[in-house]
């Protein structure tokens, strides 16, 4: 598997460097030596579409939900493609692709329970999906009609967090307040526990929100999955230049799990997170997940890969494909058959068919939203810039705005 | 018009209180009033913070409502968001003025747009206290007066209470506000007493503290000011008194937003206006008070607005603060110059 | 009063370029002026930043002179400091104006007090370069004016460059500049093209870009404004003329600290001033312009000031901004105003 | 050792949570079970003053050198009690004490070299003594009438810093300016190296800029030590409620090495800060070094500790002085008699007088000091502040500044 050799190699790399520093590794050392042993995903299907037995994480799967999963990778898929189309047809300002990024999305979204709340960047998409958002919500702040168009406690779905990190401390505090609330430890009854999932990216880790989120969440036992999807690129900034050992290795300086799973298995990334999630219901939280998966397209609509990465890579990782997998484990074990996944293509065409048709819908907002919910009350000062712009909007601007919508959108 | 219960004032019929105390007791009428309010922040339990101002509360109401955390401030605004959302209502505390930086994007990014970001949806009913100001001799960013750049930040409310009385009055406000409200507390008046009526006001979700308040009336000039400036400006106002001047004295309170009304009513009468806050000057409130009022009672001025305030510099090792903070004397000075011309 | 060269002037013989080209062209020049010059930031070096400003610079510079960072501004702000302290001239990229508040800290504490704390002793010369403003139709945290903040903070120097000319000047005298610098770049013009000379100035330490420059004479009206307005008020200065108003636009450049000599100059000819910011308005540059302004020269004010802003609230959805941008109409609003009263 | 047995029991604390959880730990985890098997601190003179020999970190010492440290600690110590002392007597506004952090100070003073670079927090007064600083030019910033006394680039250590953690990516910063100078992984040459060391405390461990700082520092492979002081507590915060494990740990999630060092230890501490600068020195930075030690006064003398920790914890960490225990150990091998002890401490006398008697001449400073070095060059409008401002200082003010040195600095 390419991915676990890209992470070895990486990790025999930085332990040549301490090998040079000749420092035998001994009880008092920490640091590489001690960790760069083995790194191991824990995978269930293999990319040829087998399953994998793991001594730890045992998943017991109907062929119903399995049928489940592909299917909801597939449409996510399928509306994140229709998304780049609106994006590159002017429909969009921007779009944030998650391409390849399916399985680690679905399968960690399809773990959470209803009363578990996930906190998101800006590239979950799949977990939007399967907390019960409409995509066709997630449009308007990427048309810029919006800066959120989902109801956050509806879903459990938080809004999208732009500046990197924020989201992390966030969603800390909000798990803090589920163990306030004693919403946890309730092993007798298992469906009352609630825990907290955060998702960012690898680029993030670097960040001082992230770390003071584990921080917190490490001293006040908060029932929290920091879910870190590794796609192996911020931007143009390799994960190896934000860190020298596997992420997931930063739990351990915390005191609290941490663990990759390979992100392109739906069903690793399932049992993962639902264990996770379990432990931090039960007042074991928190717990780190590392997703290791690739991210296909580029970075938004607004970004140009090639000038940073060879095709190369994404070819290899073509060969992970986390949907390819699931399809040929389905086939190949006869769970699912010709019908299942025509009908499946054909929900896929009609959402996208559907997304797109209603971003055609999304209308300008007025002069109004400026000047909404900025505080509970309107202020006098408000109502009166308010009143003022009125004036201006009957008028047509005498020379046009220079609104462009060239380059560089984060 | 209100006048402030000065010590010593014949209707006064509650004990004196210090402002520190005063802050406490509305922190502790807070959480006994509703469960939903947290303390948060650094040293806050069994230290009482560092100056004393949550004292005794985590003895009272337990490890799970007077949280000590871990030493970070975006920590500390960024989880007291976390808990907003969940339907806690947190009071943050920082420990200087010099210290909110760390969190201050928590409070830009998150805090003044969570409510505008998801059209109501999510609110975060939040204080931040911060300690403000100088003249304590301290060291180093213990003494700073940042409040200007929080008025620039659209989507929080920004408030400064001057005596005991509006410590107690509007701490109780901003907890029960919706709004995320930045709370400064003049730190160099914590140990300053005056009789505190306690527990007088409902706490409704409008809070009618948040408005500017004529402090003594005067018919020469009008000074306004806020936050640890108001003392020494009542005391210029008293000195100005013994030459003839009457100036008439607002306390704004609320610097964000504004509550002009009471000065340009001020104003129209006097016309002059002298701002005064201990704050450098660039970009300030002092300089937005000035523009408005310029602004919208040009033709009563008759004679352009003066500021006074901290000269344009970091600030200064303490043992030259009584040179850098403006004192009774640049007030009576400012306030000459604006009568001369 | 110079005016400057645009686009079609007769005078001009050298080629067009765009802004971002222009401050692309600036950084090659430091650099190779002086090896201690370094760029670091998220996705200046192989991407060339995220609007090219540093395209091609690691190719010709290394990968030491043009460092990609990990993904952490107080980071690139913080260890730009100890670079600066090590002799190095740091130029940091802050990706969007969003994005700089959490290495806003180390601006406040560390970037700009440095030099106070140890008298000299210690200097940091860095320039931080924040693309800046709205109209590129971007999502939330991009779009954002945050630069009176910046002028709140002493310590700092804070400009903002109009034309890719003074794009290429001012960010050439701010690398030579020993005090630090942040650097405002209105990224809705990084596209717009002029024809920049190259190479002009010497880079000494003491920089004559950094004041206000008349881009426009006139003796009706004084329109102050900077950076990505500049254009807009310049546009309407041009309408105006049709109306037989002549309108004086002048171009603060420097913020912080302001210069304001020739906004007086020309305001004790016109009687009249609007100034004109994206910005919001309240406790900002143009509080601060309005203010001093008045308090300088208000026998020469034929009426009040007038303001024109960004409204008091976060940055809207970019749908509605041409909206909310001050947009000709509102300057040639505000100049009937000024001229009326 | 009370200290080590403290920090066992807290990890099998934190360990026993991870049971709880029932996860045994396996190869992909990381998290409690992995590091929390033993703590052990670096130790080569024990608390009764006996020499232990460590199998990594051999130190050969002469009688002069170890009289020179024991020298350094008694001085030190002298003139922190002095400062105390200032303080109470109103000569001071202030003073952060360093007692029972000595040999962590000194001991990692003395490894550096005089073109290695220290980047202090506020209570490192022992490092400022070793790298040369004047104690007495110390006393200006806690006396208010400067922010900073001493020359930084002449005693290559930097002003002291009073926002925590901002210094640790400064210092990392330098650090990288070091590597990019190429001072450094001259072997043959030893003294041609150059590091950076830069001092923080167990409660600034939390903060977003240390973080970034091992990040930064990871990244780029910058020659420094993070000297993590964990004197036990954050003012009145304690530090197993900044972190679950051991702080060294940290090291391990950034993939550089972290060594826990007996900070009471004078010996073990020069040892391991010799040799992490010479690692750094030689292009395997960075290293983070935890020196376990106790901050035995208040935490600064606006504190008042009595309010939050026992006197017992302050009584069973006597036991365990950095200074007594050279003191024994000097004595009992015969490598410094009476007459020497007498003179160490005359020495310390003659400076504590003399440290008294600087404080005293410390005027205020003018008012032109309040315009002085914002900018390298006076500004017109700074220019016009002073001049406005000179009117004012030949006048009393009319009513007192009302300027109390009561409570609560830092
Ligand atoms: C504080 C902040 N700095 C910079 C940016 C610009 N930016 C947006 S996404 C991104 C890279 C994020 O990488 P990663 O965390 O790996 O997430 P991914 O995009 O790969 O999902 C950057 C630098 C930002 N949004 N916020
Ligand atoms: C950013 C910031 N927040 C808060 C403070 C106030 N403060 C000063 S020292 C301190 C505790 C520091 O503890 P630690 O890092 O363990 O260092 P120690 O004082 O024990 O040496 C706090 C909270 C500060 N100086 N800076
Ligand atoms: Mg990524
Ligand atoms: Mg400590």
């Amino acid at each position: 598997m390419q991915a676990k050799t890209t992470a070895v190699e990486a990790v025999q790399q930085a332990s040549r460097r301490v090998e040079v520093a000749g420092v035998p590794g001994t009880a008092v050392m920490s640091g590489l030596r001690a960790v760069a042993a083995d790194v191991e995903s824990v995978q269930l299907l293999s990319p040829e579409g087998e399953r994998v037995e793991h001594p730890r994480f045992a998943l017991d799967i109907s062929a119903e939900e399995l049928r489940g999963l592909y299917r909801d990778m597939v449409l996510v898929r399928r509306f994140d493609r229709e998304g780049n189309a609106l994006q590159r047809q002017g429909q969009l300002s921007l779009w944030a692709p998650l391409l390849g990024q399916e399985a680690a999305q679905v399968g960690s979204g399809r773990a959470m329970r209803p009363r578990d709340v996930a906190f998101p960047s800006y590239r979950e998409h799949g977990v939007a999906w399967c907390r019960g958002v409409d995509p066709t919500e997630l449009l308007s702040l990427f048309r810029g009609t919006e800066h959120c168009g989902w109801d956050p406690r509806a879903t459990g779905f938080w809004p999208y967090t732009i500046v990197i990190g924020n989201q992390v401390l966030n969603a800390t505090g909000y798990a803090m307040g589920q163990r306030l609330d004693g919403a946890l430890g309730h092993d007798h009854d298992a469906d009352s526990g609630e825990a907290t999932v955060v998702y960012f990216g690898d680029g993030a880790t670097s960040q001082g929100d992230v770390h003071e989120g584990m921080v917190f969440a490490a001293s006040f036992d908060a029932p929290i999955v920091f879910f870190c999807q590794n796609n192996q690129w911020a931007i143009s900034h390799p994960v190896e230049r934000q860190s020298r050992v596997p992420l997931y290795r930063r739990a351990s300086g915390y005191g609290f799990p941490g663990i990759r799973v390979d992100g392109n298995d739906v069903l690793a990334v399932l049992a993962v997170t639902r264990w996770a999630l379990q432990e931090c219901r039960s007042g074991n939280g928190p717990v780190m997940i590392e997703a290791f998966t690739y991210r296909m397209d580029a970075h938004t609509t607004s970004d140009d890969p090639s000038r940073y990465r060879l095709a190369d890579e994404q070819e290899a990782w073509k060969l992970l494909d986390p949907i390819e997998r699931v399809r040929v484990h389905l086939s190949r074990t006869g769970q699912a058959d010709r019908e299942f996944f025509d009908q499946v293509d054909r929900d896929a065409d009609e959402l996208a068919a559907r997304f797109r048709a209603h971003c055609l819908t999304l209308a300008d907002p007025p002069l109004e939203r400026i000047y909404s919910h900025v505080f509970v009350e309107p202020t006098e000062q408000l109502e009166r810039q308010l009143a003022d712009d009125r004036r201006f909007v009957a008028l047509d601007e005498a020379v046009p705005m220079n609104v462009s919508t060239q380059g560089g959108h984060r | 018009m209100t006048s402030i219960v000065t010590a010593g004032d014949p209707q006064s019929d509650v004990a004196p209180s210090t402002f520190a105390k005063a802050l406490n007791d509305a922190l502790r009428t807070a959480m006994e009033r509703d469960d939903r309010v947290l303390v948060l922040g650094e040293d806050v339990g069994r230290l009482g913070g560092v100056f004393r101002v949550t004292d005794g509360l985590q003895k009272d109401f337990g490890e799970h409502r007077v949280i000590d955390t871990p030493l970070a401030e975006s920590g500390i605004i960024g989880t007291a968001v976390g808990l907003a959302y969940r339907g806690y209502r947190p009071v943050t505390e920082i420990q200087f003025d010099g210290f909110v930086w760390p969190g201050f994007d928590q409070i830009v990014s998150q805090v003044a747009k969570v409510s505008y970001r998801s059209q109501g949806k999510l609110r975060v009913p939040m204080v931040i206290r911060v300690p403000y100001g100088g003249g304590i001799g301290a060291v180093e960013h213990h003494s700073e007066s940042p409040e200007s750049i929080f008025c620039h930040v659209a989507g929080i409310r920004v408030v400064s209470p001057a005596t005991p009385q509006d410590g107690y009055d509007m701490l109780l406000e901003a907890i029960a506000c919706d709004d995320p409200v930045v709370f400064f507390e003049p730190k160099r008046r914590y140990w300053e007493k005056a009789p505190v009526q306690r527990d007088t006001r409902s706490s409704g979700s409008v809070p009618t503290t948040f408005s500017s308040l004529v402090r003594r009336a005067g018919s020469d000039v009008t000074v306004v000011t806020y936050g640890p400036s108001v003392k020494t400006v009542l005391a210029a106002a008293e000195a100005a008194a013994a030459d003839d001047v009457a100036v008439e004295v607002i306390d704004l309170r609320t610097l964000s937003p504004l509550d002009l009304g009471p000065v340009l009513e001020s104003v129209r009468h006097t016309g002059r206006l002298v701002v005064v806050s201990e704050a450098p000057l660039e970009a300030s409130i002092t300089s937005e008070v000035a523009a408005r009022v310029t602004e919208e009672a040009f033709y009563s001025l008759a004679a352009p607005v003066q500021r006074v305030g901290g000269s344009d510099t970091p600030y200064p090792p303490s043992r030259v603060e009584p040179l850098y903070l403006p004192g009774v004397d640049r007030v009576l000075d400012a306030i000459d110059r604006v009568l001369d011309s």
